[in-house]
């Protein structure tokens, strides 16, 4: 069942391009046809979900058996919400319209292909299928924001592809590293390795093994400072796009971080959770103020995500610390968990709003902006309820997750926990300046003519914020899921 | 006694005409002068006891250094090749290169370790080259053959100026990009 | 010598593929001396059939257990199988590429001959176990690979090319063979058999000297530094089928070769590990450096296969000390095989277009050499699930097992770099566009089997 | 399940009135019985002390109840908000934005009632941050003045800086107990995250209730209608902070300097804020400057541990308060202006004039109003947490009979206007009495038997109460209230008797604001601004230095090259040449500046150079095999 | 005679051949030097079979190779010598620089 969901796509990928000629809604229709198969699976998924330690409905199959490489799927309590955020971000980014330049087949396809990539990511259960996965989205998202980028696309998109690939690299040798030490026979089986934990708790190898594969998800991430290739690519990606790269593509770091690094390694986690925590506060503290001062709409957002990265990243620095007492890591690590599906939502929102502001005033410079509440009160609705979200007000999914880190955090660092606090503050300063600069203050004469969201654009937004307050006001159904891995891995 | 005599003489000749090969001013002469280090080393192979590889190696040189002599002539266009000219580049580099490899290998022959096992007296080296020949390196034997077949027809595909039909290069370019949509 | 004849025999059953193609070679030879002019072009069949026949033995023996013939010249191993399989089947893709590269030329007949005996000198090459047979193989697919590049008799960059190689072909395989006296010297034979014993405790100074000669014409083979000057040349001016034949068999055969010849010096006073080390470093950063700047789509090629002769050497680093060498350098050979028939097989099909810029628009007018062109490239960088992915992983993991952690971290550095320049041709082709589309040749058979192989 | 209704019915009102914002004529209605049935639901909740609780996932339970001091605020919160909404549908029936507004109004009175029946620190964050989110709404609720959404802006933000407190306590709550609840906080014995928490709240608290050094955000926030003023200073908003205080206080006291800083904090806001309201010229500013103090009061009683003083004080100041802003609303509507001299509506509106009259007085606590026997409790408090306690306090008191009669006189006291100003309307008339009435009618806590009453309402206790404190702030009211009066004679009450300067320095709270503006917002946004470009130049740097170095490199290389292949002055020659070159490189990719190009760049210039050695003549390939080949031989035989 | 004199002079002639190879501009002189360089290895091989392998005919054999090689590179250097003559009028390594960088 979850290989279908990896399988479908895929095809439908195929199959768009050999279609006859641009026929742009039919291609779009049966791009969102099949982009609900997943979505529907997911929720069968869920529905069958029991929540036990450990993964459920595996799937597996004989691949490279001579290197120890096998075809393996399946969930838990960590990647069935990520795998569901995913589905859904697809279909709704789908709906989203956008200037295809003509060719909408390939779009289309490239979306199937990406979607394909990302969910058999999270799915994954062995890791040289997991690193698959994660070139064939650099791949994917490559094409999409060169081919219908805007501004300077082609360099953005080589930046993005050539960084993330030097990333993707690294987290290769660490691989490589981790399969050598699995004992004999060696494997790449994720559910093996973490069993038998192979890597002992100290020594230089583990350490490196660790830093390359550290290094390759802090890049994907990113954290900073290795966030530079972000901001150029948002900026130059259409909207649709940036939903995915911000909603899943950055997921595949943190995701990492806890499968791989927290799950396989912990023992050497341990001995660097501190270091990875500071880098977690700095890239919160610096990337809030970064976005304070950037006049380019969606590139404050870009910052933004540097910033939520960071929350996510030290629950899981706070999870990794054995010492602590596994309540609190268990509360950070959920908390981290909520804060990947919430930013999916709240970012991937917020970029779609951006391209709606894109298409009608064709930049994204706030200081060119203004009153648009009076013309646009849906626009400006939806961009408040997610710039709410994401300053962490309480009822929205935000706050649910960010609360939670930071509540664990202080348990264990208590230092660490404080100064990230001061990112709470500056985000909600930075996003209500952006809403007052965009939206209030009287109209500007040139936006007289401004149109409010049409309905592909609502198709796409609504059930995305919905989400986000659902979220916000009853937790308990997501928490629940997520906290029966996050317990089987902390051990609380 | 002689033999050492004759060493030292066919040495100093191979080493110096093959130091003329590169002095003299004419490709004619400097063919001579090649022909003229093989012939001696020829002799020290004959002096060693493997008479038939340094007859061997003498006479196919004498032919093959006449051929290069003819070549020359009709090739270099200038009367017998023997209008005086010197083309050299980069002779520092040359020179120091040349020296260092000499030395190199000097040090190798004079320094290292060469097990001590001189060939028994009496033994007819050409009766066991046949055998090797056609015993155990038969392979090797084949390969050289083949290998010279394929040299042959190469340098013919190569250079012979009409073949079976008319000119041999005809239509022997890249295919050209001006063409209209097939 | 009784029974010497017998054994003839049977030896000579062992080899079958390379009597195949040495026979056959000479039929498609004669043949093509009496075929009128006008269906020269069928004698392309003729030399496809033999190769077929080689093939379809080589695939027979690929079951046999591994084991020495011909009283220990040549190796029947595993390794050697399958790089005469690959070979045969790159000289099939071949010869379909140059069908109609080559339909105006008066003496086809010919090419195809040398295409099939240069195949049989590879395959010999890679299956040799003794230094003369290596020499001779190595000549054997050196003349042939001389004459191929130059085979455009009318083409100034061809004949170009043709020189240039020669000129570095005939110093390496002077060096060769004075490396090989010394081994003899100091081994007292040639034979691998042989020297595993003799040079154990052979002197250092006279092993390293001549080690270091035969690498160098070993290097040559492969288009490795010192000597890969030639490869980009090559790539340039031969006739694009042609030079794609001869990125790809040199490196078969002698990388091969290679690996077979350290895991003879396993125990000998030398360091064979770190120099081969060095030189797949150089290489591979040279190869990519250089390509990064180049607008000569078939230029930049032939630097590409500089670097990955250099991925190639990783294997050989690691041989004797783990378990994946050989398996990576067999996937290596593969993946690096189809790549390079997939992404020349493009180049033959636009006539030999060269120019990145030219490119513009091919993903609109022939989505499908678009597509060979990315699936190649892409596999070169290494992306999964292409054969380029699997190859790198095997050889990253070999040579950190063996202990050379930083040439995998290089490597990665590399495969980073590479995908720039790889970019800069992909780009143009898939995000820009232009009016006029690219003519083309007729037949797409060629890079249409590479694709479906690759990955 | 009652429990939730308080906060249920509000919301769905909210919602209904947003359905039907079409139809102006329907929302007031709604609204008011939206409220009004709130009004009843928490009464019902309060005298069946109902409690419930939820589930927040993770096995982490959440909980409401309604208990002690809860009990009046429940009931408080939805009361004076009804008099307010009242006052506002009428006021503002002109406001195309009405039902915005009243929608923001009844929504907040939701949020607050949530953060009044919390039973642990996370509801209690929940209903706070909602309060402030609701607040930034209704302070930018004329969204198109940019001033008004940007004091917005600095309200929500600066209470925001005292959430952070919240947050800290909840973690710490959390810490210490594994939960958030507040009973299990009172029986932990964890002390160092138990003063954690305590730290936090008192910082949340200060930040809500204005205390300083936060009070200047009361000023941005009269932004806001005049409603909202009321409404955010009487009940909710401002109120949350002083609540919160006494909710706690029993739990935190354990904390050895949790009364102490509490008291401190309150007596010196009490006369700052005192004076600020003295000095002030803004009617409004003026009453905001009133609002501090007099919170400064319930945190003396609080911190004192006599919680039941601070509840009833909470109580009497949440109705004169809004009595009192209304009043200024209905001076502001019919003059159009705020400036204290400007006005004395005594002959213009008489009837507001007494209705704000009696507000005034309980400002003043004048018995036997509620505010006067709320405030000789605190008084009490005070005294009995020592005797310059007590002093400051009576000087509080005296300060606010001071401002008080000051505000009285000079906003409805005789003037010259008369009725040609447009007079309120019926309803609003109806709200003021409402207020009015209450006001008055906590008089009767000084029937006997008050003081049980009130103890038991609030679940805290009293300090005893001395006669002579009576007396002696009965002597201050009258001394005070002969003061101004002098002062009002001579015309001069409007400066208070201050000179000029000062007066503007003490009412604009003493230069907290620049102070703040200088030394926390500046810093921070230059800190920002420069990390952006930091963001840029950093990287610059690190490809500046990237460049130089495969520069570096690759020159060489090329030079190790060609002083064998050409000659070695060629070599010099050319190596200046593209040194040169390379600057301007590194040059353009740091202008450029971005890493992976200038990487990109400088891996390029390497290849340029590198593609150099291919010569395309053979002999220099040959140096390079011959060069080549006895390396690897040397290697071969050094590297064993 | 000793194998070392032997291998001297065998390095010596492969030293003047390297020599040749490199300064020599002309194609037909560089392959004099190429085979003098093979010259030096054929001395170099008999000396070995003579002195330090117990006359292994395998020498013998090895000087026949190095003769083929020293043949086939002196054949096919020559029809590359005059194709590209006839098509370049190249006849210095100066004069073929068309393919570079």
């Amino acid at each position: 069942m979850l290989t279908a969901s990896i399988v479908v796509p895929a095809v439908a990928s195929a199959a768009l391009l050999a279609f006859p000629r641009e026929r742009e809604r039919l291609a779009r229709w049966f791009a969102f046809g099949v982009s609900l198969v997943p979505l529907t699976l997911v929720i069968v998924a869920w529905v069958r979900f029991e929540g036990g330690p450990g993964f459920e409905m595996v799937e597996s199959a004989r691949w490279i058996p001579s290197i120890g490489v096998t075809y393996q799927v399946g969930v838990d309590g960590l990647s069935l919400p990520l795998v569901a955020l995913t589905a859904l971000l697809f279909s709704a980014s789908i709906v989203f319209p956008v200037d295809l330049r003509g060719r909408a087949r390939q779009y289309y396809a490239a979306f199937m292909f990406l979607e394909a990539a990302s969910l058999g990511l999270f799915l994954a259960l062995d890791l040289i299928l997991f690193f698959v996965f994660f070139d064939l989205s650099l791949v994917g998202m490559y094409f999409l924001i060169a081919i219908w980028g805007h501004g300077n696309a082609h360099r953005s998109a080589l930046k993005f592809f050539v960084y993330t690939l030097v990333g993707s690299l690294a987290l290769l040798l660490g691989i490589l590293g981790i399969y050598l030490n699995s004992g004999d026979p060696a494997t790449f089986d994720m559910i093996e390795i973490i069993r038998t934990q192979p890597l002992p708790a100290s020594g230089l190898a583990s350490a490196l093994i660790f830093w390359a594969i550290a290094f390759g998800f802090m890049v994907k991430t990113p954290l900073a400072p290795f966030h530079t290739w972000l901001p150029p690519a948002h900026v130059d990606a259409p909207a649709p796009a940036s939903t995915i790269l911000a909603g899943v593509l950055l997921k595949m770091g943190t995701y990492g971080f806890v499968r791989i690094l927290l799950q396989m390694m912990p023992e050497t986690f341990d001995r660097f959770a501190l270091p990875i925590g500071v880098i977690a506060v700095v890239s919160i503290v610096y990337g809030a103020l970064v976005a304070m001062a950037q006049t380019n709409l969606k590139r404050l957002i870009a910052y933004t995500s540097v910033n939520h990265m960071g929350y996510v990243i030290l629950g899981v620095a706070v999870a990794a610390t054995l010492g602590a007492e596994p309540g609190a890591r268990s509360i950070a690590l959920t908390g981290a968990t909520i804060e990947m599906v919430a930013h999916g939502l709240i970012t991937g929102a917020m970029f779609l709003l951006t391209g709606s502001v894109l298409a009608r005033a064709e930049t994204y410079e706030m200081g060119d902006l203004g009153g648009l509440a009076s013309k646009a009160p849906a626009l400006t609705g939806a961009t408040m309820v997610a710039a709410f979200a994401s300053l962490g007000l309480p009822g929205l999914a935000g706050f649910v997750a960010e609360f939670q880190i930071f509540a664990g955090t202080l348990a264990v660092y208590p230092w660490l926990a404080g100064i990230g606090l001061l990112g709470i503050v500056i985000t909600a300063a930075l996003f209500l300046r952006m809403l007052q600069q965009v939206f209030l203050g009287p109209l500007p004469e040139r936006w007289s003519s401004w149109t409010d969201l049409g309905r592909r654009e609502l198709a796409a937004l609504v059930p995305m914020l919905a989400l986000v307050v659902v979220i916000g006001i009853i937790p308990a159904w997501l928490v629940d899921v997520i906290d029966t891995a996050s317990r089987f891995m902390t051990g609380g | 006694m002689i033999v050492a005599v004759l060493f030292w003489v066919f040495s100093a000749v191979a080493v110096v005409t093959g130091w003329l090969v590169f002095r003299t001013d004419s490709m004619v002469r400097a063919a001579y002068w090649l022909m003229a280090s093989f012939v001696s080393v020829g002799g020290i192979l004959i002096l060693v006891g493997s008479d038939f590889l340094g007859l061997i190696l003498i006479l196919m040189m004498a032919g093959e250094m006449t051929i290069m002599a003819i070549f020359m002539v009709m090739f270099m266009m200038n009367p017998a090749g023997l209008n005086p000219m010197t083309m050299v580049h980069q002779h520092r580099t040359a020179i120091v290169s040349g020296a260092g490899a000499f030395l190199a290998l000097a040090a190798v022959g004079l320094l290292a370790e060469f097990p001590d096992r001189p060939v028994a007296a009496g033994v007819d080296a050409t009766v066991e080259l046949g055998v090797e020949l056609l015993g155990e390196s038969m392979l090797v034997f084949e390969t050289a053959g083949v290998a010279l077949l394929a040299v042959m027809i190469g340098s013919v595909a190569l250079v012979s100026k009409n073949g079976r039909y008319g000119p041999a290069d005809e239509g022997s370019v890249e295919p050209t990009l001006e063409v209209e949509e097939s | 010598m009784p029974g010497m004849g017998a054994q003839m025999v049977e030896f000579l059953a062992e080899i079958r593929p390379e009597l195949i193609l040495a026979a056959g070679g000479i039929v498609v030879l004669l043949v093509a001396l009496f075929t009128p002019r006008r269906i020269q072009s069928w004698i392309a069949g003729g030399a496809a059939a033999v190769l077929a026949a080689a093939g379809a033995y080589a695939v027979a023996d690929l079951a046999d257990p591994p084991g020495l013939t011909f009283f220990d010249t040549l190796a029947a191993d595993g390794p050697g199988r399958w790089a005469t399989l690959l070979l045969v089947v790159t000289a099939l893709l071949v010869i379909v590429l140059s069908v109609e590269w080559f339909a105006a030329d008066a003496r086809q007949g010919e090419y195809y001959f040398l295409i099939v005996f240069g195949t049989l000198g590879a395959v010999l090459l890679a299956g040799a176990a003794d230094l003369m047979e290596m020499i001779l193989a190595m000549m054997l697919s050196s003349v042939t690979g001389y004459t191929l590049a130059a085979f455009h008799r009318r083409s100034r960059s061809s004949s170009e090319a043709g020189m240039k190689y020669f000129l570095i072909g005939a110093l390496a395989n002077g060096a060769m063979v004075y490396g090989v006296a010394l081994l003899f010297g100091v081994g007292g034979t040639t034979t691998f058999t042989g020297l595993g014993a003799g040079l154990a405790d052979a002197d250092p100074l006279a092993l390293a000297a001549g080690f270091g000669l035969v690498v160098v014409g070993l290097a040559f083979k492969i288009g490795a530094t010192p000597l890969h000057q030639w490869v980009p040349d090559v790539a340039e001016g031969a006739p694009a089928p042609a030079a794609a034949f001869l990125m790809i068999v040199g490196k078969v055969g002698g990388l091969v070769f290679l690996a077979r010849w350290v895991s003879v010096l396993a125990d000998a006073p030398l360091g064979w590990r770190a120099l081969v080390a060095l030189l797949a470093a150089v290489t591979m950063t040279l190869g990519n450096l250089v390509a990064l700047r180049q607008d000569d789509v078939r230029r930049l090629l032939g630097w590409s296969a500089v670097s990955q002769a250099g991925y190639g050497l990783l294997a050989v680093v690691a041989i004797g000390r783990s378990s994946l060498a050989v398996p990576a350098l067999l996937m290596f050979l593969f993946a690096y095989t189809l790549g390079t028939l997939a992404v020349f097989g493009v180049v033959v099909e636009l006539r030999g277009l060269t120019d990145r810029f030219a490119y513009r628009g091919l993903a609109r007018f022939h989505p499908w050499l678009a597509a060979a062109l990315l699936i190649g490239f892409l596999s070169f960088v290494g992306i999964p699930p292409l054969g380029g992915f699997a190859a790198k992983l095997l050889l990253m993991g070999a040579v950190i097992e063996a202990g050379y952690a930083w040439l995998a971290v290089l490597t990665v550095v590399n495969s980073a770099i590479s995908l720039v320049y790889y970019l800069r041709v992909l780009a143009p082709s898939y995000l820009e566009t232009t009016e006029s589309a690219q003519p083309v040749l007729g037949r797409k058979a060629g890079w249409a089997v590479a694709v479906a192989a690759v990955g | 399940m009652t429990i939730w209704l308080p906060i249920v019915l509000p919301l769905l009102g909210s919602g209904l009135i947003l359905a039907l914002r079409r139809r102006r004529g329907l929302v007031g209605p709604v609204a008011l019985t939206a409220i009004a049935a709130a009004v009843i639901a928490a009464l019902a909740t309060a005298l069946s002390e109902s409690s419930t609780t939820w589930s927040w996932g993770g096995g982490i339970e959440l909980g409401l109840s309604v208990v002690d001091a809860g009990r009046i605020m429940v009931v408080l919160v939805p009361v004076v908000a009804l008099a307010v909404v009242a006052y506002a549908v009428s006021s503002m029936s002109e406001d195309r934005a009405l039902a915005r507004l009243l929608a923001l109004l009844t929504g907040f009175v939701a949020a607050m009632e949530l953060l009044v029946m919390a039973a642990d620190l996370l509801t209690l964050l929940i209903g706070w941050e909602l309060v402030g989110a609701a607040s930034w709404a209704l302070i930018g609720h004329d969204w198109e003045n940019p001033g008004s959404s940007s004091s917005a802006k600095e309200a929500f933000v600066a209470t925001r800086f005292g959430d952070l407190g919240l947050y800290i306590a909840a973690g710490a709550a959390f810490a210490a107990t594994g939960g958030f609840g507040y009973e299990a906080l009172a029986s932990t014995s964890d002390r160092a995250w138990l003063g954690v928490v305590a730290g936090g709240v008192i910082v949340a608290a200060a930040a809500k209730s204005a205390q300083l050094p936060f009070s200047p955000w009361l000023f941005s926030a009269m932004a806001g209608p005049t409603p909202v003023s009321a409404l955010l200073h009487s009940a909710t908003m401002v109120a949350a902070g002083a609540y919160a205080l006494i909710r706690l206080q029993p739990a935190l006291s354990a904390v050895p300097w949790f009364g102490p800083v509490v008291v401190a904090l309150g007596l010196v806001t009490a006369l700052a804020g005192g004076l600020v309201a003295y000095a002030q010229t803004d009617f409004k500013k003026a009453l905001a400057g009133s609002t501090s103090a007099q919170y400064g009061l319930m945190l003396l009683a609080t911190g004192a541990g006599f919680t039941a003083a601070g509840m009833g004080q909470l109580t009497a100041h949440a109705f004169f308060k809004a009595l009192l802003f209304l009043g200024a609303g209905v001076a502001l509507h019919a003059t159009g202006t705020l400036d204290l001299g400007k006005l004395a509506l005594g002959r213009a509106l008489p009837r507001v004039a007494v209705l704000f009259g009696v507000g005034a007085a309980a400002l003043a606590a004048v018995p036997p109003l509620g505010a006067a026997f709320t405030k000789e409790a605190v008084l009490a408090a005070a005294v009995d947490s020592g005797m310059w306690v007590g002093i400051g306090a009576v000087v509080a008191g005296v300060l606010s009979a001071l401002y008080a009669s000051r505000l009285h006189l000079l906003g409805y006291g005789p003037g010259d206007r008369t009725g040609s100003e447009q007079g309120p309307r019926v309803l609003e008339i109806a709200a003021l009495s409402l207020l009015a009435l209450l006001t008055l009618g906590l008089g009767l806590l000084w029937a006997p038997g008050g003081e049980e009453i009130l103890q038991e309402l609030t679940g805290g206790d009293l300090a005893e109460g001395k006669p002579w404190e009576l007396a002696v702030s009965l002597g201050g009211i009258v001394t005070a209230f002969a003061f101004t009066w002098m002062l009002w004679r001579r015309g001069s009450l409007l400066s208070g008797g201050f000179p000029e300067r000062m007066r503007r320095f003490v009412a604009g709270w003493y230069g907290i604001p620049s102070a703040a503006k200088h030394l926390v917002v500046d810093p921070i946004l230059n800190l920002s601004r420069a990390a952006s470009k930091g963001d840029r130049s950093i990287v610059d740097r690190m490809v500046g230095t990237v460049a130089a170095s495969a520069t570096w490199l690759s020159d060489g290389l090329r030079r190790g090259m060609e002083t064998w292949i050409d000659s070695v002055a060629m070599a010099f020659g050319g190596g200046t040449l593209r040194t040169a070159e390379a600057s301007r490189e590194v040059d353009e990719t740091g202008v450029d500046g971005v890493l992976v190009e200038g990487l990109a760049a400088a891996i390029a210039y390497g290849g340029e150079q590198s593609r150099r050695t291919q010569t395309g003549m053979s002999h220099h390939y040959y140096t390079v095999i011959v060069i080549g080949g006895l390396v690897a031989i040397i290697l071969a035989l050094i590297w064993r | 005679m000793t194998l070392e004199a032997l291998l001297v002079v065998a390095a010596a002639l492969f030293g003047i051949g390297l020599y040749g190879a490199l300064s020599q501009q002309s194609f037909v002189m560089i392959m004099m030097g190429l085979e003098l360089m093979i010259n030096g290895a054929i001395l170099a091989i008999v000396a070995f079979w003579w002195g330090s392998t117990g006359g292994n005919p395998e020498g013998q054999l090895l000087v026949v190779v190095a003769m083929a090689v020293m043949a086939i590179e002196a054949a096919i250097g020559f029809a590359l010598v005059t194709n590209v003559y006839r098509v370049r009028k190249a006849d210095i390594t100066e004069k073929l620089r068309k393919l570079k960088g």
